[in-house]
């Protein structure tokens, strides 16, 4: 999901990164040195992930956006992760583009942060099982959602004509959204069972952020 | 012991790596019923090649590829294949996906069209054969070396396929696990191709071995 | 993973120092974003392709990229004139195909194609990893240019992990289709992923720690910025002022 | 050949994962000077624990860690350790993490105090050394894997290291790599320990191996 180039118009595209920037210095500062490697390497598996997954949705297929996944375990450096992720996929693939890129920083990784202090406490406390996997879903969908409503409300600030395309939208998107809530949730599971340090890192990282 | 049904046949294969290294040059061998092959040879010298080009994972440049009797060329020719031959990759990393144990072995068999009950009964018996009982629920990745190979075996086997392909299956492997790998493939009836380096092993474990060299097959031993 | 950027080429435009060519896509991108001109969009437009010659790009790749883009706009195309409001051009049913809207639909047009060309030109001739090197001398925060490096060097070993696990799930009779079994098994597979480079960050990191680091990064690669250089940031900046000077004369007036 | 100078010395020392399964129970041994041991074992004996244990990177559960003539214990007392003992990892992508060879060759001399300008004095001539003249300003993760074996050990040499420990040196190389590498090490004059599961390379690279197994290591042969 993300601003195409050329759509965005200079007022808005400075807003979005009015509005990026703080919050990638916030994701940042959060971040230790030691903790680069781990924060890269995610961002690594995140940029893979999402490019060569495609998740089959009747005749067609998707490929999953995992903020939300993302969001339970990162936190705030979901930002800057995403900042990476996304200039990666502008500069190799042409998805989205340099003036969007505030927007669309804005767009994946704030419904991320959010799912964080959502979720993250829900999903530790929940144990292996099924209620790992509800709450890695919920996580899946609230950050899918929440990032179409933001990129529907850039998308008509950018031009009140707009609208129709948000309308289109609507009904895959929601449909996508329970795609990507049930990947989540069977991501959230494994990682339960198999690693769940991992949804400890980002306190780890909150705790000892100040250098 | 060899059968007479002609289950793989590699003719003149050609085969460059994307850089343009040479590595199959002519290399031509069968397969047949309930027979065991040992193919040995160095590092890079295309064994693990051999077993991708008759799994269809790897395209041959030029040669004939027959497996169960039907020439394949396609991806699509192949997926048959995959149903009914087993390979056993080198590294169990590369094999093992799921958390646990019991879910790996049942991928399998979920995807030969078994209901997840089937397919979980079919994984908890095939642990039970392999000496893997108490296994099931254990975490995969938390596993010894090897004892992921032995749960890659499980998976590969949980298939049932009509024919085995194992990639160095002993590589690593303390001796006791090595010895319960050469039991455990003694007690089965498929027809075999085991790739390895080690030619102790494989002369106990097989019948005959080939050498792979210069991009070819060469040397039937008895 | 093999991304096809451009960046092996060899020309002029290749061989210019990274620094002035990040300056001048930025400052051409901002200029784009800014005008509603078609004239002066027209232009740009003109000058990417100039650029994107000069440097010899491949048009199948770029060409493949741009029909990418423009889906999108053809959807603005074929929407947004029937909302805009305006004189009509036509009607289709009940609803105005209006003009205001249709040239609104034709400047993103310009604008998107004009800033991709340029952006291919300039940043895609330069390998990723010395534009790494191009911001910490631009002076971007030292953690967001470690993250871009590590996050570049660690693409190509995850996609390896992950073609290799796709390849024993090919040979498990793994076929994806619209089944739980199928998420399931894609959830599992980047979840493996994830614990696997959770753990190689463990590994990296002790191997800097062997190698005697400190919590500093010494980043070596230096640039010379030599005549020709020079010349291109001239000609560049008269470029830009020109097409500055061509969206504030020209206020709203179409041509 | 062997010096009287003790460069390390391990005693009695236990090491178990977070698991909890024990790895080390008892492991003692001693590495002089000039001396060339090989260590080798099977998959998860232990060797690599070892050579963990010696850089600071794993605390054993009980028992002496000297390195340099000191007693090491703390994560202060490693830092000594690391700038001059020199650590070769199995997996070379976990070696190299800078985007260029030369920026990797020259990031332990970097970090060692020395200038930008005499660091990369000193990789560029590592480079030549190890026959990788050419390779500075190439992208690591485009090499093959034999290159970025080698380009790891240029990295660790680039340190000038007093003591070198070698994770499998030799794994995954095809013979003329592995060659190289028995080549290169022949010519140098540090004390080694080699780990390695393929005894027939150890022999060529080594005075004398020790075996690794149950938690001991055992079995001095000359």
């Amino acid at each position: 999901m993300h601003i195409s180039e050329g759509v965005a118009p200079i007022g808005i595209a400075l807003a979005g990164a009015a509005i990026a920037v703080p919050c990638i210095a916030v994701g940042l500062r959060a971040l230790r040195d030691e903790q680069i490697p781990r924060a890269a390497l995610t961002a690594s598996v995140l940029f893979v992930s999402t490019l060569v997954i495609r998740l089959p949705i009747g005749p067609s297929s998707v490929h999953p956006l995992l903020g939300g996944l993302a969001g339970l375990f990162l936190g705030w450096a979901a930002m800057p992760v995403f900042l990476v992720s996304l200039f990666l996929q502008a500069l190799l693939f042409q998805f989205g583009g340099i003036t969007t890129l505030g927007i669309n920083t804005v767009v994946m990784g704030l419904p991320a942060v959010l799912v964080y202090y959502l979720f993250n406490g829900r999903v530790r406390k929940a144990g292996a099982g099924k209620s790992a996997f509800f709450w890695g879903m919920m996580a899946g969908v609230t950050a899918y959602l929440v990032s179409f409503v933001l990129w529907a409300t850039a998308l008509i600030l950018c031009g009140k004509q707009m609208g129709p395309i948000v309308g289109i939208a609507l009904i895959p998107n929601i449909i996508v959204a329970v795609a990507e809530g049930i990947f989540t949730g069977f991501v959230a599971a494994f990682l339960l069972r198999v690693y769940p340090s991992v949804f400890e890192l980002s306190a780890a990282r909150s705790k000892g952020g100040k250098r | 012991m060899t059968g007479t049904r002609r289950l793989v046949s590699l003719r003149d294969i050609h085969f460059s790596h994307e850089g343009g290294r040479s590595v199959l040059a002519g290399a031509s061998f069968d397969l047949f019923d309930r027979q065991r092959i040992g193919l040995c040879g160095h590092v890079g010298s295309g064994k693990t090649t051999i077993l991708h080009i008759i799994m269809g994972l790897l395209r041959p440049d030029s040669g004939i590829v027959e497996v169960f009797g039907e020439r394949r060329e396609k991806e699509k020719d192949f997926r048959d294949v995959r149903g009914r031959a087993g390979l056993l990759f080198q590294d169990p990393d590369d094999q093992l996906f799921c958390p646990t144990v019991l879910e790996d072995t049942a991928f399998g068999p979920l995807n030969q069209g078994y209901s997840r009950e089937e397919a979980l009964e079919i994984s908890n018996s095939m642990l039970h054969l392999l000496g893997l009982g108490g296994f099931g629920e254990r975490i995969t990745h938390h596993l010894s070396g090897g004892e992921k190979r032995l749960v890659s075996l499980a998976t590969v086997l949980a298939m049932k396929p009509e024919v085995l392909l194992l990639d160095e299956p002993f590589s690593g492997l303390d001796p006791r696990s090595s010895e319960r790998i050469v039991e455990i493939l003694a007690g089965l009836s498929q027809a075999m191709i085991i790739v390895s380096h080690d030619r102790s092993f494989l002369e106990n474990a097989t019948e005959s071995s080939l050498v792979v060299s210069d991009g070819i097959i060469s040397g039937q031993q008895a | 993973m093999s991304c096809a950027t451009y960046y092996t080429g060899d020309t002029y435009i290749h061989r210019l120092d990274p620094r002035p060519k990040v300056v001048a896509t930025l400052a051409f991108s901002v200029l784009a974003a800014l005008t509603s001109h078609p004239g002066v969009l027209v232009a740009g437009l003109i000058l990417g392709a100039f650029l994107v010659s000069l440097a010899r790009i491949s048009s199948d790749a770029l060409l493949k990229r741009l029909l990418r883009l423009n889906i999108f706009m053809l959807l603005l195309f074929i929407l947004v004139p029937l909302t805009f409001p305006g004189e009509p051009l036509f009607m289709v049913g009940t609803l105005l195909y209006s003009y205001e809207g249709l040239m609104w639909s034709v400047i993103v047009t310009l604008k998107a194609n004009a800033i991709v060309l340029v952006f291919a030109a300039l940043m895609g001739t330069v390998d990723p990893f010395v534009l790494g090197h191009a911001f910490h001398h631009l002076k971007v925060p030292e953690k967001l240019t470690h993250l871009f490096m590590f996050t570049l060097r660690y693409i190509d070993v995850l996609h390896h992990e992950y073609m290799a696990l796709i390849r024993a799930m090919k040979t498990r009779g793994f076929i994806p289709s619209m089944r739980i079994h199928t998420y399931r098994s894609y959830a599992y597979l980047t979840g493996m992923l994830i614990v696997r480079s959770l753990e190689r960050s463990e590994r990296v990191m002790e191997a800097m720690k062997c190698r005697g680091y400190d919590g500093e990064f010494h980043v070596v690669s230096h640039f010379h910025f030599e005549k020709r250089d020079a010349i291109f940031l001239l000609i560049t900046s008269a470029v830009l002022v020109i097409l500055s000077v061509a969206i504030y004369t020209n206020r709203g007036r179409l041509w």
